[in-house]
């Protein structure tokens, strides 16, 4: 158990390795030629967002990746590699013209999250991250996503959504980051490894529950340590996804997605009446109001939020 | 309890300062629907545990103390009711139950509502309330999200109106996916409503968060919530809406004149009407019924 | 000559008289009952453009309009009837909301001209307005423009793109401003009225042209002194138009529409080889640098423009 | 003369300090096509008068003079052309003829530019150079904005790409139409880029211009603009997004397997290359080739 957690936490600091390659060095790899597309046509131009065209193996495609910096000045210019919604509208545009102009679209997925800052908010994060993922789910065009390293909640689901995603082998996928699961869950970070464990982040792991198609080995000590030999392996495995989903009819091949994520996530149904009227108000009620919603879910929502939905205290107010 | 009792009279709303609480789902549809007109469907589905999750107690002890607590199976409830006579697909979160958070079980209800809401071609409108993806089911609440909007881009496609309701709160991975998405935005006031938490955003910045930093009234000022509607006041609101967002006629003056497919209208198909009904019980089954698949707007050919 | 000059500067002013009724005021004489929508979605909500659903005898539509103030705050909050992108990617959210679930589209245009600022060129204005005339162009539903006051250049054009477009008796529609134009022709703005006649504003003139498909004689001394009487004569055109449109096949409704766009603006053809060589570079060359370009288009570029482009001077800098 | 003639030699670029000088439309193509692939179309477009417009001279004169100064017949050239190889519909405006302003003839030329390239399906290529629309043709030229966004509307839903080149100055009506719509917009550095003119836009605030307002790299870095090139570059710039940038396969797999609607691609269309053709002749008829009415994508079957 105690081996299994420090596993589990190893793939994290893996997965988060500073030398870790990004889309940009990863393509530079893979790669023949890149031509980088600027811009959302409303706000800006988000540079923890790239985007644009490449040639991969002779296979003419659309790229969009998530990009940290390899040095503070280029971390700082791409915020951490942390998305605002113009890098995610970015996203969209050129996946609309991949679309149009019939180019595959392959991304390159490795955030810790959306940026979660007040212009963020401001700008509609919520927003751009639905639409991205509603428009991947629907694009007349194959699409191969690659977690990189971190998959990071809806920030990474938003250029995530394919016909085959693909797992570096120390890469992780998560619904949020262990030391966030594990000060709300644990209420300490100091649990992150067991948070880690618990949520089955790890490459292996996100296959064996479906969410991942396939996992690519890295070299040796892992892709920080052997950028081009991570490279080597990814692209037939990237090739070989794009060679049998361009032989699909594109009805076919839009249908199958749906259904890919239309099954995710296992439910049973029990044979009963429709759900029993609630107990009598008042004191049931209260307890609900009192059960502290950062317990349940991501993200927390304001600290004072359970306790202003409680009357007495409200009351007093 | 002499408050609660007020509360309860007046739908959870504060008579004195009009501060909104938190609504259970049945006395929300309650409020909302023509009496006695709400027909649930799915009752019985159900959260299992995929990632045999443990936190400080396993996740079925959770679910199973949640359940006692509110008499729900899990944080929505779904079915088919009429409001102002309008027939809609409804699906209400309730934030009692695990603070509302989406796991399979919510992500199954939204997608289904949205899927017969299609099929049967009659608007969709879901209530949100909820802190956010469930944890304990990792990543694949995390995939619950791309099921959700997979379904509304259908339902778009297909000329069906979705109304979204947002109460407090609407946050995380439920804000991020159906909850924003509406072809039309309402929303209670001063709800929380955002996809970060504030303690995280505020962490990333040195000074102080905006004023009412992810409040109704931040989203509506910054262009994300169409309409700021009191709880008193959301049914006739909703009422109000529907009267314009109805699906796109099926029949069409272009079809009708030459079947062009420049039309865009689906037919409506008995077909995929059926197989909305199968993949009930089958839910591995998509529900697609067949013109789905091409891009909005869709080709009715194979319907 | 003199009179036809103050003619067409009575027009003008009328236009712009600020007791003239905007969308709204004319909205709650046309309509049984109007239902706002806000924000576009991305940044903010623009409330120099209102749009939302409105029901007109009976006819359900939905509406888009721009809106000038009625006192200074409104006139602030509103920055003056003068949209900003938001605005306008409002509008575009609310026709794509219209062509989705079959309902016309009405809209109401009275605008000096988009908002100039630093900010709404930042956010992309020349890109809003494109894709909003873009969007018109193709939306599938029947669309009925009205030019109730200033139809100020790109700004105005950006929602009245429509299958009839009607104009007010003492509405106004120009490529840009009489201002404007009189000072970069005849370098001084006191010849505003002479550049108003000249750009033939008017809405008959702007009839003759085949712009404007219908003009609706306002009341008495005009629209401003009887806003009720306005929207009276003015219910039936747009009832008409859209009893009208609401019979043709939506395919031909759309080919109709293109083909109106596509037939403005005459020129003729001369029979004659490809464009000549043009003459030795150098001093013509430097003629045309030389050429100010304030002097023939709208609207103007940097005052240094030219002068900056003429080799000499920029030798010297 | 002497800096003139080192310009020349240098498309117009200062050898010294790189700055980049108006560059006439001849020039232009002669720089960035294929040697002796360009075969120009439509030669004999000429403006009228439709105002009867004078203000210190007849806008006639004013025609006539723009001619004979730059052997033009008005502010754009159009036609064929390869670069690189890859066929392209090509539209070069030119600053030296009235500023470049667009009246009706511009209008037309870069509206069949569009219908040329969707009837046969090639890439489409705009040069734009100009102060905007033709004052002297009123609400006219104003209407060509309309026209040419709907041009460009239909090649966008035949899935034929459009690659917009932005050079000084691009400003009003061209930059708010067809300037700013490319599917790549690619600019020369330092180019005057803006809708509303600078002294208008400082008259609206109380303080200074942002820096490098209504440049280049202000629009790059405000999203407008995919990529910054300098003269010297263009040729190979385009070469290089032309093998990305080609129309959508005609042959769609679904088509081939079941001929569904869902495929959005129009079938090519002699009848409808023919009437563009036809239209030349006759400008008032609509060169539509029946497949463009609908939303994108289209539906082809009156292809
Ligand atoms: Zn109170
Ligand atoms: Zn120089």
């Amino acid at each position: 158990m105690a081996d299994a957690k420090a596993e589990a936490w190893r793939h994290v600091q893996l997965a988060r390795n500073l030398g870790r390659p990004r889309a940009l060095e990863l393509l530079a790899d893979l790669a023949d030629e890149i031509v980088e597309l600027h811009g959302d046509r409303l706000y800006g131009d988000d540079q923890a967002i790239v985007a644009g065209f490449a040639r991969i193996d002779g296979h003419r495609v659309a790229f969009v990746g998530q990009q940290k910096g390899a040095d503070t000045e280029e971390n700082i210019r791409r915020n951490f590699g942390m998305p605002h919604p113009e890098g995610y509208r970015k996203a969209m545009r050129v996946m609309e013209l991949a679309e149009r102009v019939g180019l595959p679209l392959v991304t390159f997925v490795d955030v810790p999250g959306a940026h979660p800052g007040p212009e963020s908010e401001e700008r509609g994060i919520a927003d751009a991250i639905a639409r991205s993922v509603g428009l991947m789910s629907r694009l007349r065009t194959p699409i191969v996503s690659v977690i990189t390293g971190e998959g990071g909640s809806g920030g990474a689901l938003a250029i995530a959504v394919g016909d085959v995603v693909i797992a570096l082998e120390n890469a992780v996928y998560s619904v949020i980051s262990p030391e966030g699961c594990a000060s709300i869950l644990w209420r300490t970070s100091d649990e992150a490894p067991t948070a880690a464990l618990a949520m089955k982040m790890s490459a292996q792991d996100q296959l064996a529950l479906g969410v991942v198609d396939v996992v690519v080995p890295e070299p040796g000590d892992g892709a920080h340590a052997d950028r081009s030999g991570t490279a080597k392996r990814l692209r037939p495995a990237i090739v070989e996804a794009l060679d049998r989903l361009s032989t699909l009819p594109v009805d076919d091949l839009v249908e199958a997605r749906y259904r890919r994520y239309r099954a995710l996530g296992p439910y049973t149904e029990v044979a009963l009446p429709a759900a029993v009227p609630p107990p009598p108000r008042g004191l049931g009620d209260r307890l609900r109001d009192l059960l502290d919603p950062t317990r349940w879910s991501v993200p927390m929502p304001l600290p004072g939020a359970s306790r202003r939905d409680e009357p007495p205290a409200h009351e007093d107010a | 309890m002499l408050f609660n009792k007020q509360l309860d009279k007046n739908d959870r709303v504060c008579p004195n300062c009009g501060h909104h609480f938190r609504l259970a789902a049945t006395l929300r549809i309650e409020q909302l629907v023509d009496h006695g007109s709400f027909v649930e469907r799915d009752a019985g589905l159900q959260s299992v545990d995929p990632l045999g999750f443990v936190d400080q107690r396993p996740y079925p002890e959770r679910v199973s103390q949640a359940q006692a607590a509110t008499g729900l199976r899990d944080a929505a409830i779904r079915g088919t009711a009429t409001i102002g006579g309008h027939r809609v697909a409804l699906c209400v979160m309730d934030f009692g139950f695990m603070g509302g958070s989406m796991g399979a079980v919510v992500g199954e209800k939204v997608t289904r509502s949205a899927e017969d809401a299609r099929a049967e071609r009659i608007p969709l409108i879901v209530v949100s309330a909820s802190g956010g993806a469930r944890m304990q089911e990792g990543t694949l609440a995390l995939m619950q999200l791309a099921k959700t909007c997979a379904a509304l881009e259908r339902l778009k496609a297909a000329g069906v109106p979705y109304l979204s309701v947002m109460t407090d709160p609407t946050t995380g991975g439920v804000f991020a996916s159906y909850a924003v998405l509406g072809d039309v935005n309402v929303a209670e006031p001063n709800a929380l409503i955002g996809f970060a938490g504030a303690r995280v955003s505020a962490g990333t910045i040195a000074q102080e968060l905006p004023e009412g930093f992810q409040r109704t009234e931040f989203l509506f000022q910054h262009g994300f919530v169409d309409r700021i509607v009191t709880r008193a006041a959301l049914r006739a609101e909703l009422i109000g809406l529907l009267a314009y967002l109805q699906p796109r006629p099926l029949a069409d003056a272009t079809t009708e004149t030459n079947g062009t497919e420049g039309d865009s209208r689906p037919r409506l198909d008995p077909i995929g009407f059926l197989a909305a009904v199968a993949e009930r019980l089958v839910p591995d089954l998509s529900t697609d019924d067949g013109t789905g698949s091409g891009p909005e707007p869709e080709g009715p050919a194979r319907g």
